[in-house]
C-alpha cells in the first residue's frame, strides 16, 4: 500500500503544495490531476525516491520509501516525461537491457512478443533514434509489459500516442489493475479507464 | 526533515546572533590590524639578510595560513552538512570559500612580490608553492560547482563532497609535489630555511595572523547572513523581518 | 547487472566506434602537437616525452569524462538506474570500468609508438606502458565522482576538468615520474607502488562516493 | 623607529616596489571582497522590495489551496 | 539580428558566468599541469612555454567549440534560425564574435601571467600576447566549422578536435615560432603577418562555410 | 497559397508515404493525421524547408519554396516536438530574442502581454528550465502570438497543455484563421477547431 502523508514540495522558492494526503490499495488507480506546473511531475518524482518531499512522508506498505529504497524499486516502474531509451541501441536491444536493469531478464522471445503487443513488430532491430515520437514512448512504455512490478508511476503516458496506441495501453492498465496492480497516473486528456477503485488527487 | 535542521541550529536564531557578532570581531581586526602594521612596520627591525623585503612576510604568512585553515575549516563545515543535513553548516562552507580563496590569492601574490627580490624569479616550482597553487584551483572549483548549481540542496551537498575529496588529497598532494621536486634540483632558496626571527617579527606576523582571523570570521559573517537571507526568502520569519524593516 | 552495464556500455561503444577512435586520436594529435610548437630538438623532446605523454593522455581520459553519464543522463535512463532494485555502487563500477576499457585501454596500447616518437628508449617505454596501466583505471575512478558532480550542469564538460584536475595531480607526478626515474636510472618502483596505493584506495571508495554523488545531482 | 623620513618609508630599502605592491594587493583585495559584499547585500534589499507583494500574492494562493 | 545575436550569446555567458571563467581556468590549469610532469627546470621550462602555452590556448578554445552550436541545436532554436528570415552566415558571424569574447578574449588577458609562472622575459610575454591576440580569432572561426559539421553526432566534442586540429596547425606553428623568434633575438614580424593573413581569409570564409556546414548537418 | 505536389518521404529504406497532394488557401487549416511513424513529423518539417522531398514538390504562391528560402521563412512559423527555448534565458529573454530572430521585435511591454495571455504571468522572469512541461510548451506558443505571420506549421501543440491551455490554444488558432492566416497540424488528441476551410490530409 503506497502513503502519503501531509507530503509538502518546494521548488526555488516557491512552494508548489502542502498538506497532500493520499493513500492507494492493491487494484488502486491514483489520478493526479491539476493545471501545467502545479506539481505532479514533482510529486511522482517523489513517489519513486527521485526526491526528497520538502516535509512529510511516503510510506509503502507503512515504511518509508528511503528506508526501504532497494526493496521498493524492485516493485515500481516509473516511466515520465524523458523516454529512458537510448538513441543508438535497437528497439530490442533497449527493452532487454532496461528491463534486465530493473531486475527483469528477459529472452528475445518475450522481447519480440512484447514489442509485437505494443505495436513494434517489424521495427525491433531499428535504432530508437530513427523512430517517430510516439514510436520512442512505446519503446518507453513496452517495460510496463516485460517487468512484473506492482507499482506503476506514469507521468503522461498518452503523449504522443495515437488512437489505437491510447485504446492499447488503457486495456494494459486496466488489465494491470484487474490483477491487484497498482498505478499513479497524471494526464491531461480525458481517458475513462475502468477500475474497481479510483482516487483523484487534484493538485491546484 | 526540517525539525532534524532546527534541532541542530536555526538560521534565524543565528542570523540575529551573527548580526551581533559582526561588529565585535571587524572592531577586533581593525585594532588588531593596526597594531599589527604598527610593530611590523616601526617596531620589527631591518632584517640583515633580506632588508627591508622580509616585511611582506606580515601579509604573507597569515595569507597563507588563512588559506589552509579556511580551507579545513570550510571541509568540516562542509562535511557536517552533509552529515547532519543541517543547512546552516552548508551556508558556512558556501560563505567561507571566497575568502579562503582570496587569502589564496593574497599567499600567491605576495609570495611572487617576495620571490623576485630574493629569488630573482617571479615562481619556481617548489612544494610549498605548487601546493597553494592547487589549494587555489581547488577553492576555484569548489565556488564554481555551487555556482553552477541552482538548487541550492543540490550545491549543498555537491559542493561538500568535492570539499571532502579536496581535504583528503591536499597532504597527497602536498608529499607528492615535494617528492616529485627532490628528485630534481631543489629551488635556489627554500621557504623552510626563513631566517631565524626577530621576536618582535615574531610579534608583528603572530597579531597579523590574529587581524586575518578576525577579518575573516567578520566577513564570513556577513556573507553568510546574505546567504540566509536568499535562501530562507520564502519562510515566515524572513518576512517578519521585512516588515519591520530590518532587510 | 554489473555484465550487463558494461554489456550494454560496450554496445554502445560499438555502434558507436568513432568514440573510441576519438579519444584515441585525440592523445595522439596532443602528443604530436608539441614537437610542432616546440621544435624539433631531440634533446629536449625526450626529456619532456614522459610529461607530455601523461598530460596527454590525462586530457584525453578526462574529456571523455563527461560522456559517462550524461547522454544516460538526458534521455532518462540514469534515472531509471537510480531507481532500479540494485546496488548503484555497483553499477557506477561497471560504467567506471566501461568507461576504462573504452577510452584508458587503448592509450596504454598506443604510448609506446608514440614513446618512439619521442626518441624514448625501450626500457622507458616499458616503464611508461606500465605507468599508464596502473594510472589510466585511477583516472577513470576518480573521474567518475567529478562526471557524476556536474551531471546536467551546462559548460559541464569543462567543470569536470575544473574538479578533477588537482585530483589527477598525484597521478601525474608519479606517473611521469615513475619514467623520468627510470630514465635517470634511478629506481622507479617505489613510484609504481604509489599509484598502486592509488588505485587500490580509489577502487574502493571512488564508486561510493560517484554513486552518492549521482543520488545528489539527479534529485 | 626604523624610518628617518617618509620617502625613506616608501622605498623601503629599494624593495618598495614589491613590499607596497603587497600591501596593495592585499587592500585591494579586502576593499573589493567587502564592496562586492555590501552589493549584494543591496541587490537583496532591493529584490525584496519588489518581491514583497508577490510574496503576498503567493501566501493567499497557499492558504486557499 | 546580428546584435541581437551577440547580446543573446552574451547574456547566456552573463547567465552562466562560470562558463566563461571555465574554460579560462581550464587554460591555466593546463599550463599549469605541465611544470608538474616535466619536472621544475626553470630552463627547460622556459624553452617550454610558447609552445605550452600556444597548445593549452588551442586546446581551451578548442574544447568550448562544441558548446558554440550544440545547445542550440539540442532545444531546437537552431533549427527556427534556420528558418529565420536573416543570412545565416551573418549569424554565423555573429556566434563567433560572441564566442571568442568570452572564450579567447580571457586567454589572451591572462596569458601574461601564465607566461610568468615559465619566467618568461618581458617583451617575449608582450609577443605572446600579441599572437594570442591575432591568433585566437582565427581558432573561433575555423573552429565554428568543425562546430558546424559535428553537431548532433555522439562524441561530438572529440570528433570537433580532429577535424579542426589539422586546421589550427599552421596558427600553432606560427604563433609559437613568434614567441620563440624573438626569445632567439630573431624577427618575428613575419609570424606575426601570416597569422594576420589567416584571420583575414578566414573572417571572409569561415562564416560562410559555417553556415553551410549547419544546412547540412540539419538536413 | 501552399501547395504539395506529389511530395514522397523516404526514411531509411522506408518510403514513407508518396504522391501526397494538398494546397492550403488564405484562412484554412490543414490537419495531417495518421498514426505514429506515418510521417506526420515528416512532412511538416518538408513544408517549412528544413527537409526536401524524396520527390515532388511544395510551392508557396506558385513558387518551390527552395527557391524562395528567406523570403519564404519571413512569413512561417514553425514549432516542433522541441520547444525550441533556451533553458538558461528566463521565459521573457527567451520570447524576445526568439521573435526577435524570426524578424519581429517587440518591446518587453508586448512580451509580458503576450506571456500573460498565454498564461505565463508571474513567471516571466524564472529561467524556462525550472519550468513544467506544459509551461515551456507555452513558452514556444507564445511566439505565435507575438510574431504577425501568415503560416503556422505546428506538430501537435496542444501536447502537455492542461485543459485551460487547450481551450486558449484553440481561440488563438480560430482567431489566426479568421484573419486570414493558415494553419498546418497535427495532433492526436480530438479537438475541434471552427474554421471555414478545413482540409484533412491522411497519412497512412
Ligand atoms: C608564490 C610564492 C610563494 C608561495 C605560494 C608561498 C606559500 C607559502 C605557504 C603556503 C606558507 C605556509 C606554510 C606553512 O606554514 O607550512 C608560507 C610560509 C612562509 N613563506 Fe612563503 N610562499 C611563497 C614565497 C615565499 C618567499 C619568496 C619567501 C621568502 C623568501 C617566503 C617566506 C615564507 C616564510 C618565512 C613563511 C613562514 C614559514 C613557516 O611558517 O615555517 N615565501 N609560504
Ligand atoms: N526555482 C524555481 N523557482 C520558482 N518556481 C519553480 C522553480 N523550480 C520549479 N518551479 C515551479 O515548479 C513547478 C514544477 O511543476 P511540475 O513540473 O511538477 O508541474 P506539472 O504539474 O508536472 O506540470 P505539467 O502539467 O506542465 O507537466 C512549475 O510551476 C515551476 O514554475
Ligand atoms: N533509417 C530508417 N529506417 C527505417 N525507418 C525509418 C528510418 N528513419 C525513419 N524511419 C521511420 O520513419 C518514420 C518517421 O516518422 P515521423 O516522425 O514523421 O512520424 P509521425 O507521423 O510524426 O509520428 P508520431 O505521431 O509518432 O510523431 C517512423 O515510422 C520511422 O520508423
Ligand atoms: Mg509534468
Ligand atoms: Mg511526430
Amino acid at each position: 500500500m503506497l502513503q502519503g502523508i501531509e507530503v509538502a514540495c518546494v521548488r526555488g522558492d516557491r512552494e508548489l503544495f502542502k498538506g497532500v494526503n493520499f493513500s492507494l490499495e492493491m487494484g488502486g488507480l491514483l489520478q493526479v490531476s491539476g493545471p501545467n506546473g502545479s506539481g505532479k511531475t514533482s510529486l511522482l518524482r517523489m513517489m519513486c525516491g527521485l526526491s526528497l518531499p520538502a516535509s512529510g512522508e511516503i510510506r509503502w506498505n507503512g515504511v518509508s520509501i528511503g528506508t526501504l529504497s532497494e526493496e521498493y524499486f524492485a516493485c515500481t516502474t516509473y516511466i515520465g516525461h524523458l523516454a529512458g531509451v537510448k538513441d543508438d541501441l535497437t528497439v530490442t536491444e533497449n527493452l532487454c537491457i532496461s528491463s534486465a536493469m530493473a531486475g527483469f531478464e528477459i529472452s528475445s522471445d518475450d522481447a519480440s512478443n512484447v514489442l509485437n503487443t505494443i505495436g513494434l513488430g517489424g521495427r525491433e532491430h531499428l535504432p530508437v533514434k530513427v523512430l517517430s515520437q510516439g514510436q520512442r514512448r512505446r519503446v518507453a512504455l513496452a517495460r510496463l509489459l516485460a517487468c512484473n512490478t506492482t507499482l506503476w508511476v506514469l507521468d503522461e503516458p498518452f503523449v504522443a500516442l495515437d488512437v489505437a496506441a491510447v485504446q492499447l495501453l488503457r486495456e494494459i492498465l486496466e488489465r494491470h489493475l484487474q490483477q491487484d496492480g497498482m498505478v499513479v497516473m497524471t494526464t491531461h486528456q480525458e481517458i475513462d479507464i475502468n477500475a474497481s477503485l479510483i482516487t483523484q488527487l487534484q493538485l491546484s | 526533515m526540517a525539525i532534524n535542521w532546527f534541532k541542530y541550529s536555526s538560521p534565524a536564531s543565528f542570523y540575529s546572533l551573527a548580526g551581533k557578532m559582526i561588529p565585535l570581531f571587524a572592531a577586533a581586526a581593525i585594532i588588531l590590524l593596526i597594531m599589527g602594521l604598527y610593530v611590523g612596520f616601526f617596531v620589527a627591525p631591518t632584517d640583515f639578510q633580506q632588508g627591508e623585503a622580509y616585511r611582506i612576510i606580515f601579509i604573507h604568512v597569515p595569507a597563507a595560513w588563512m588559506s589552509m585553515f579556511l580551507y579545513v575549516v570550510m571541509a568540516c563545515w562542509a562535511g557536517f552538512g552533509l552529515a547532519f543535513n543541517t543547512r546552516l553548516s552548508s551556508m558556512m562552507a558556501t560563505a567561507i570559500a571566497p575568502t579562503g580563496a582570496m587569502f589564496t590569492f593574497l599567499a600567491l601574490w605576495t609570495g611572487s612580490l617576495w620571490g623576485k627580490p630574493m629569488w630573482g624569479t617571479w615562481w619556481v616550482w617548489d612544494a610549498r608553492l605548487t601546493s597553494e597553487l592547487i589549494l587555489l584551483f581547488l577553492y576555484i572549483g569548489f565556488m564554481s560547482l555551487q555556482a553552477a548549481i541552482d538548487d541550492p540542496r543540490r550545491a549543498d551537498k555537491a559542493g561538500a563532497i568535492i570539499a571532502l575529496v579536496g581535504v583528503v588529497n591536499i597532504p597527497i598532494i602536498y608529499f607528492s609535489v615535494q617528492w616529485w621536486n627532490t628528485l630534481h634540483q631543489g629551488a635556489s632558496v627554500s621557504v623552510n630555511q626563513a631566517p631565524a626571527m626577530a621576536s618582535t617579527m615574531l610579534m608583528g606576523m603572530l597579531i597579523m595572523v590574529f587581524a586575518s582571523w578576525m577579518y575573516s570570521i567578520a566577513v564570513i559573517l556577513k556573507r553568510v547572513r546574505i546567504i540566509i537571507l536568499e535562501r530562507e526568502s520564502h519562510t515566515a520569519w524572513v518576512a517578519e523581518l521585512q516588515k519591520e524593516g530590518v532587510v | 547487472m554489473f555484465l550487463w552495464i558494461i554489456k550494454r556500455d560496450l554496445l554502445l561503444a560499438v555502434r558507436r566506434r568513432s568514440d573510441v577512435l576519438i579519444t584515441l586520436f585525440f592523445f595522439v594529435i596532443v602528443v604530436s602537437l608539441f614537437p610542432l610548437s616546440v621544435g624539433p630538438e631531440m634533446n629536449l623532446l625526450r626529456t619532456m616525452a614522459p610529461g607530455v605523454v601523461w598530460v596527454a593522455a590525462l586530457l584525453a581520459s578526462m574529456l571523455s569524462l563527461n560522456r559517462m553519464f550524461s547522454s544516460d543522463y538526458q534521455d532518462g535512463t540514469l534515472e531509471q538506474m537510480l531507481i532500479s532494485p540494485q546496488s548503484l555502487s555497483f553499477l557506477v563500477l561497471g560504467k567506471t570500468l566501461a568507461h576504462w576499457l573504452v577510452t584508458g585501454l587503448p592509450l596504454v596500447l598506443m604510448a609506446p609508438v608514440l614513446g618512439i616518437q619521442y626518441d624514448l628508449p625501450g626500457d622507458a617505454l616499458f616503464v611508461l606502458v606500465i605507468s599508464l596501466l596502473i594510472g589510466t583505471p585511477v583516472l577513470s575512478l576518480i573521474g567518475a565522482i567529478g562526471a557524476a558532480l556536474t551531471l546536467g550542469l551546462r559548460g559541464g564538460g569543462v567543470l569536470v576538468s575544473l574538479l578533477v584536475l588537482p585530483l589527477y595531480i598525484p597521478i601525474l607526478i608519479f606517473g611521469s615520474g615513475a619514467v623520468e626515474a627510470n630514465m635517470a636510472g634511478v629506481d622507479f618502483a617505489a613510484h609504481l607502488s604509489l599509484i598502486g596505493a592509488f588505485f587500490f584506495v580509489s577502487l574502493v571508495f571512488a564508486p561510493w562516493v560517484a554513486a552518492w554523488s549521482l543520488r545528489v545531482s539527479l534529485e | 623607529m626604523n624610518w628617518s623620513s617618509l620617502s625613506e618609508f616608501l622605498s623601503m630599502g629599494g624593495y618598495g616596489f614589491y613590499v607596497w605592491g603587497s600591501y596593495a594587493m592585499t587592500l585591494i583585495c579586502i576593499i573589493g571582497e567587502i564592496l562586492l559584499i555590501s552589493n549584494r547585500r543591496r541587490t537583496l534589499e532591493k529584490q525584496y522590495g519588489h518581491t514583497s507583494g508577490l510574496d503576498k500574492k503567493r501566501d493567499i494562493n497557499e492558504t486557499t489551496s
